[in-house]
């Protein structure tokens, strides 16, 4: 990989290499897309997409000067920036529809369980793919306004694709899942309680792509351009939902049929300031920081 | 040699590299800026602050158990199956690629699937622990029982040394060398696998923590689990060793009988 | 005296080795793995789970074999390969070594032991930001979790194996002169072979495995990602076809260790045994 | 005097493997009377230890049988014991003294108090009283090779097969050890073959002596041994008819130096045909 | 004739261990002058073998020095070859014979055609030239026994030690193997020290026989064999001199048995003081 100091190399034909790591899943379909479309090379960015598990490699990657840039959710960022990490947001990556009915999250149970409401969860375990993190937050979030204990919920840690098995088999109560395994899940025969990023908390930015302090400050005009290109694959990702499961079954192992039924998520321009200064207050309520993150020292503004 | 003197020596042997090492540690990182490596002297206090509290009984007492019992598991199938594979040249064919495919599968690809079966509690962390500690104890157990000498072998059969007897008294202690070989193996794979295992579907213990640590980008305290994952791997190793002292007796008078330093 | 008194066999005694025509090992090893396979193939049939999560083994095959039509699974397979290969030689050749030399200096082997034992038990998995921080994402930061996890079972083996050598063996070759390098070479080396060879099997299956982990936890390419991928879609077939692939690589290098075996340790009881005679 | 206890009927062993095939047996055919005492003499190679571990049903014969007591030999029999000629590899290194000599009778089932009882007798009785909880890698040479013997004495069998037991001990722990075995099958009936390259202890100890060719090996001789059963050190050895004896078998060891299996018939020696150093006729194994 | 080459001084051994402490050499002296053949005898378990590891350079004595050639030995020597007692054990048996006997001699950096030389000479002295491709396990205890001695004849030693080095082969090989012995002996001038059980082999290959007590050791005696030095099977061993010093040593191993180190001085023997199987004097070991 290259190194902090010099994050750009230039490829024959004068473009910038710009190396992106990302998740293979539904969430990055805009950067596909619009790499596909080529509005960054005609920015004179080159992409390379590297696909990672996220979370911990991927802010070790970009930290290292690995990733130029890299795709991450809000709380993690969020956590990050109350360790001190030098982190910047560039741009913003999916959100909630803000539509309870096809938001592409939902903690779902077997179809038999007594839980109807969020408020049901208080006392129950829900599998959530990792702990401390945005599920867990906005979990606890719906609880509350249902009027349940949301400390009374017991998280279990399991990976989205083993969820559906775990509720079939009884080993957790409910389980928190994002499309594909929204699908999935209900396909088999489970059934939604709650849409936790669609109801909790309004317009809510799940993910973001972020970099470092250092190379905003030594490449501002590559920022600029990765900015302006995400911005209108964002754009373009919103105008052609039809592309956009097009290209999902082109870097996943996403069934053709699968990708047709699935919940998309919003693909808006703009971060959602306020839902994430929701979030960061709710992780220092919830005692996930210790001390209220600062959403304004997250955000690139230049 | 007086009893003093011998541990202060053994001690010095015990601790000189790792006093070494730790200097050129703390001197290297003494000032660094890598969020990833802070220094040692931070990661010392932090270890401190971290497993000197409640973490010890809340994390790793549970980790601990976890971890005798798979350990206990893996050295009692790994031995039990290999003497029955070592003695069975056909048994041993038949199920050696069957074995070895196991063997091959990465314990994270495993965990899913024994989820399935297990469910999602602290057998199926077990199971994880054994299921990869065991292959050490298996393979040397088969490989130390097939080489048991043929003129003992013969001694044992013709003086009617068969079944349970022969098991104990030749088979086992023939191949006991091996089998320790294993068992140290193991050792440490069981505290690796542990960890392994609590990044999946857990709430507490050690490797948990360090995994948790990580996540929310709390580098020193994911150190000093490291820093405690090591001590426990020594501590372990030492217990160990008292182990195989005992148990290897004989052999390690043989080996140092004619080298005449006794 | 009355002859009765003389039985013919201790009960129990096992019979003499007989030439008994017996089958080949490849017959009875892939006849161990059809079982196998039927079991896999009737535990979701028989409902005893469901087949939504474990597919019968039919369709694992399906997609594997589906798979095995792209070029993608290929490359995936090829940089898998690489990174095993490289990271086993690489623990191979630095396990070797250094466990021939710390066996054989006893003061060596004091001074190393704490440490060593300090070193072990530290997860591979654990090192991942501090690969990733020091040797970046790819091929470097996978071969040191490859060469990490198997170097210390190839050390291990080896230096148990040094301390095997006969008291007797030893005393002739220092009898006759023979120098550090001559002894490593005719005493030292063959004795520790049986636990080389056991190190070698159990490291090559640590370096496929942490091979594969790396790519799916997300710092390396591979078959390990390949897997990573089909889980986060939920395709459940092709996860257990790959996993299948992979135990099939280490069925196929078992086999070559165990040829490796038969040539270097003829001489070996235990292979001796096996041949008959 | 006996009545037929163990019968050899045309043992052949060829050992084949690493690329090396070895016709080590020729053709043996021979029987021993129960309560017989009989010793097997020849060169080296000769395939002595061979024939005992056939006898002992630890290696199956290539072709033949043998029958102990009327049944087919196909594992090691009961109550038979074997010393064998590899003696510091046949003790177990991880068992005291004691333990080595305990353990069979252990799985003989005799009591703690019987089974302590024959491990000090015998241990005594091969002078090896005073080491008996010491590891057998704590002994010298001659010392392993008397626990070795001491398990077998110990052991009590009916049938006892013996490769060189004596080919470590000093001379004089030798004669000692001779007259144990002859006191013992004196008192105990037991049958004894058992090998040895010491031609006058051969015929010291055997009513029988067996000489063997070279490799591969027929019986070139089955002498009886004519002398006194009442036998000492000193008055045996200096009789005339035990340096006949042992001239006769001296002179068939070195005929059977030079001879082998496929030069000659049993009983058909022809002395003038054996040169030093030459090999006669052609090789009938590949 | 001689001047002396090897010289032991006050050596005395004690093991310890396992919680098992013999003094198993109490205080042995002697020289032996350059080109010597000299033959070491005493009862099982005597020291013999420590001793001769001691003179390796192998094992370091409790007390006393080994000097070799006017320099102390504090580790094996060069240019001598030890056959050990143990001979199955020191035969690696990932080698081939060949290769066994070579060992050493690629180490004395040997060129290829003169290591061939050696090897098959050697293997041919000691009779087993047609099994130089087999592996020790494949071989017969004599033959094993053989190719160790095989491995120090061609190694060309200027001292040769030998630990029983004929046990387990046959009378008639014996005899060539003794009479090869001191060929070599006659054509190298080489020193050798020489331990067996054979009384009868110790007079007709030595020019002294060192008569060990029991253990703890000292030298009972120290006998010139005033034998010719051309010496033949049929002839030295039927001369009334070879009978009259058979009988001596024969006499002296038997006090030796009896014998221990803290009941007499060198050359004091009082055999009217050993009585069989008394333990008198206070033992002066810890
Ligand atoms: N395991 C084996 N594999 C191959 N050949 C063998 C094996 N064991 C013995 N032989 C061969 O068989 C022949 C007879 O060996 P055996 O050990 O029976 O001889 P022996 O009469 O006991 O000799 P010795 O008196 O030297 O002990 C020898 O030529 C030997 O090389
Ligand atoms: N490694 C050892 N540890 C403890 N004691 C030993 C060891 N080796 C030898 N001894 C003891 O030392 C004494 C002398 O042993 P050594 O082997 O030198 O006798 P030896 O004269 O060679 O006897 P043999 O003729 O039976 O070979 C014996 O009592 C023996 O038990
Ligand atoms: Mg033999
Ligand atoms: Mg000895």
């Amino acid at each position: 990989g290259g190194s902090a100091d010099e994050p750009t190399t230039e490829t024959e034909g004068g473009l910038a290499q710009v190396t992106v790591g990302i998740i293979p899943i539904i969430d990055v379909a805009p950067i596909y897309l619009g790499q596909e479309q080529g509005f960054f090379e005609e920015r004179g960015i080159e992409l390379e997409l590297v696909p990672g598990s996220g979370g911990a490699a991927a802010v070790p990657g970009v930290v290292a000067g690995d990733f130029d840039f890299a795709f991450g959710n809000v709380t993690s960022l969020l956590l990050a920036q109350t360790q001190g990490l030098p982190l910047q947001i560039v741009s913003n990556g999916t959100a909630s529809t803000g539509d309870p009915a096809t938001d592409f999250s939902a903690v779902v149970v077997p179809a038999d369980s007594p839980v109807q409401t969020a408020a049901d969860l208080a006392g129950k375990t829900v599998a959530v793919n990792n702990f401390k993190n945005i599920g867990e937050v906005t979990i606890r979030k719906a609880v509350e306004d249902a009027g349940g204990d949301s400390s009374t919920v017991e998280f279990v840690e399991l990976p989205f694709p083993d969820m559906p098995a775990a509720i079939a088999n009884g080993n957790v109560d409910a389980a928190w899942v994002v499309e594909p395994f929204v699908t999935v899940a209900t396909g088999q025969g489970a059934r939604a309680v709650v849409r936790n990023f669609a109801e909790p908390v309004e317009d809510l930015t799940v993910a973001t792509y972020f970099t470092t302090e250092q190379m905003l400050a030594e490449n501002p005009d590559l920022v600029d351009d990765f900015q302006a290109a995400m911005a209108e694959s964002l754009q373009y990702a919103q105008d052609n939902p039809e592309e956009l499961r097009r290209i999902i079954t082109t870097y996943t192992s996403i069934s053709p049929e699968t990708a047709e039924q699935i919940a998309l998520p919003a693909f808006p321009e703009e971060i959602d300031v306020e839902s994430m200064e929701t979030i960061a207050e709710l992780m220092a309520e919830y005692g996930i920081t210790e001390e209220t993150a600062d959403v304004d020292a997250l955000l690139a503004t230049d | 040699m007086n009893p003093v003197l011998r541990w202060g020596r053994t001690l010095g042997f015990a601790l000189t590299l790792p006093v070494i090492l730790v200097t050129l540690w703390w001197v290297w990182s003494a000032d660094s800026t890598n969020y990833y490596a802070p220094p040692l002297q931070t990661i010392l206090t932090t270890f401190g602050d971290v497993w000197f509290s409640e973490r010890l009984r809340a994390d790793v007492l549970p980790s601990v158990t976890r971890l005798a019992i798979g350990y206990t598991g893996a050295v009692v199938v790994g031995v039990g199956l290999g003497v029955l594979l070592g003695a069975n040249r056909t048994l041993r064919r038949v199920t050696e690629p069957v074995l070895e495919f196991f063997r091959a599968i990465p314990p994270p690809a495993l965990i899913p699937i024994l989820f399935l079966f297990a469910g999602i509690g602290d057998t199926a962390k077990v199971i994880v622990i054994i299921s990869g500690a065991v292959w050490p104890v298996l393979l040397n157990t088969v490989e130390g029982v097939r080489a048991v000498d043929d003129v003992l072998s013969d001694t044992s059969r013709s003086y009617g040394v068969t079944g349970a007897a022969r098991l104990r008294h030749l088979v086992l202690p023939a191949a006991s060398p091996q089998i320790v070989a294993g068992m140290r193996q193991a050792l440490s794979i069981s505290i690796i696998l542990m960890v392994i295992s609590e990044m999946f579907a857990s709430t507490n213990g050690l490797g948990f923590s360090v995994i948790q640590f990580q996540r929310s980008f709390a580098i020193p305290e994911m150190w000093s689990g490291i820093l405690l994952l090591g001590l426990l791997g020594f501590v372990l190793s030492l217990l160990f060793q008292l182990f195989e002292r005992r148990s290897l007796r004989w052999y390690h008078g043989l080996r140092r009988s004619q080298r005449g330093e006794n | 005296m009355s002859t009765t008194e003389v039985r013919p066999a201790h009960a129990g005694a096992e019979p003499v080795r007989r030439r008994r025509p017996e089958l080949p090992s490849a017959v009875l090893g892939l006849g161990g793995l059809v079982v196998f396979a039927a079991l896999l193939e009737l535990l979701p049939r028989t409902g005893i789970v469901s087949a939504d999560y474990f597919p019968p083994f039919s369709e694992m095959v399906r997609a594997l074999v589906e798979a095995a039509g792209t070029d993608r699974f290929w490359a995936a397979t090829a940089e898998t390969v690489q990174a095993w290969g490289i990271g086993l030689g690489i623990a191979l050749v630095a396990g070797i070594g250094l466990g021939l030399l710390i066996g054989s200096v006893e003061l060596l082997r004091r001074f190393t032991a704490s440490t060593i034992e300090f070193l072990r038990p530290v997860p591979s998995v654990a090192l991942i930001p501090l690969a990733v921080l020091l040797l970046g994402l790819g091929l470097q930061s996978t071969l040191l979790l490859v060469v990490y996890a198997s170097f210390w079972q190839i050390l291990i083996q080896v230096v148990y194996g040094v301390q095997d050598v006969d008291p007797v063996a030893r005393e002739t070759a220092r009898s006759y002169h023979l120098g550090r390098w001559a002894r490593v070479r005719y005493l030292i080396w063959p004795t520790a072979l049986p636990y080389v060879m056991t190190g070698v099997r159990l490291g090559a299956a640590v370096a496929l495995i942490l091979a594969v982990t790396a790519g799916l936890v997300g710092i390396g390419t591979g078959l390990g990602a390949e897997i990573a991928l089909a889980q986060s879609s939920n395709a459940v077939p092709l996860v257990y076809g790959l996993v299948i692939f992979t135990g099939l690589l280490g069925v196929v290098v078992n086999l070559v260790a165990r040829a490796l075996e038969r040539r270097t340790l003829a001489w070996h009881s235990s292979v001796r045994a096996d041949v008959g005679g | 005097m006996t009545q037929p206890l163990l019968d050899v009927a045309g043992v052949q062993k060829t050992y084949t493997g690493s690329g090396r095939t070895v016709e080590a047996v020729r053709d043996l055919t021979f029987s021993v009377g129960d309560g017989e005492l009989v010793c097997i003499v020849g060169p080296s190679g000769a395939g002595k230890t061979t024939l005992l571990k056939c006898i002992a049903g630890l290696l199956e014969p290539t072709a033949g049988t043998v029958t102990l007591a009327g049944a087919r030999v196909d594992g090691p029999p009961e109550a038979m014991a074997v010393v064998f000629q590899e003696y510091g590899r046949s003790l177990y290194p991880w068992m005291t003294v004691e333990g080595n000599v305990e353990l069979p009778l252990k799985q003989k089932k005799l009591d703690k108090a019987r089974r302590r009882e024959l491990v000090r007798d015998a241990l005594e009785a091969v002078g090896l009283a005073d080491v008996h909880s010491a590891y057998p890698w704590q002994l010298s040479g001659g010392m392993q090779q008397r626990v070795a013997i001491a398990r077998a004495v110990a052991y009590e069998p009916k049938v006892l097969l013996m490769d060189e037991p004596f080919a470590a001990v000093d001379a004089q722990t030798r004669a000692d050890l001779e007259d144990l075995i002859r006191s013992l099958w004196h008192k105990l009936g037991v049958t004894i073959l058992f090998v040895t390259h010491d031609i006058d202890e051969s015929v010291y100890l055997g009513q029988r002596v067996l000489v063997l060719s070279s490799s591969p090996t027929v019986i070139m001789e089955d002498l009886a041994i004519d002398l006194p059963d009442e036998r000492t050190q000193l008055e045996t050895r200096s009789s005339p008819r035990f340096a006949e004896l042992r001239g006769h078998v001296y002179e068939q060891i070195q005929l059977a130096k030079h001879r082998k299996g496929d030069q000659h018939q049993r009983d058909e020696v022809t002395p003038a045909r054996t040169a030093h150093g030459a090999t006669v006729a052609a090789q009938h194994d590949s």
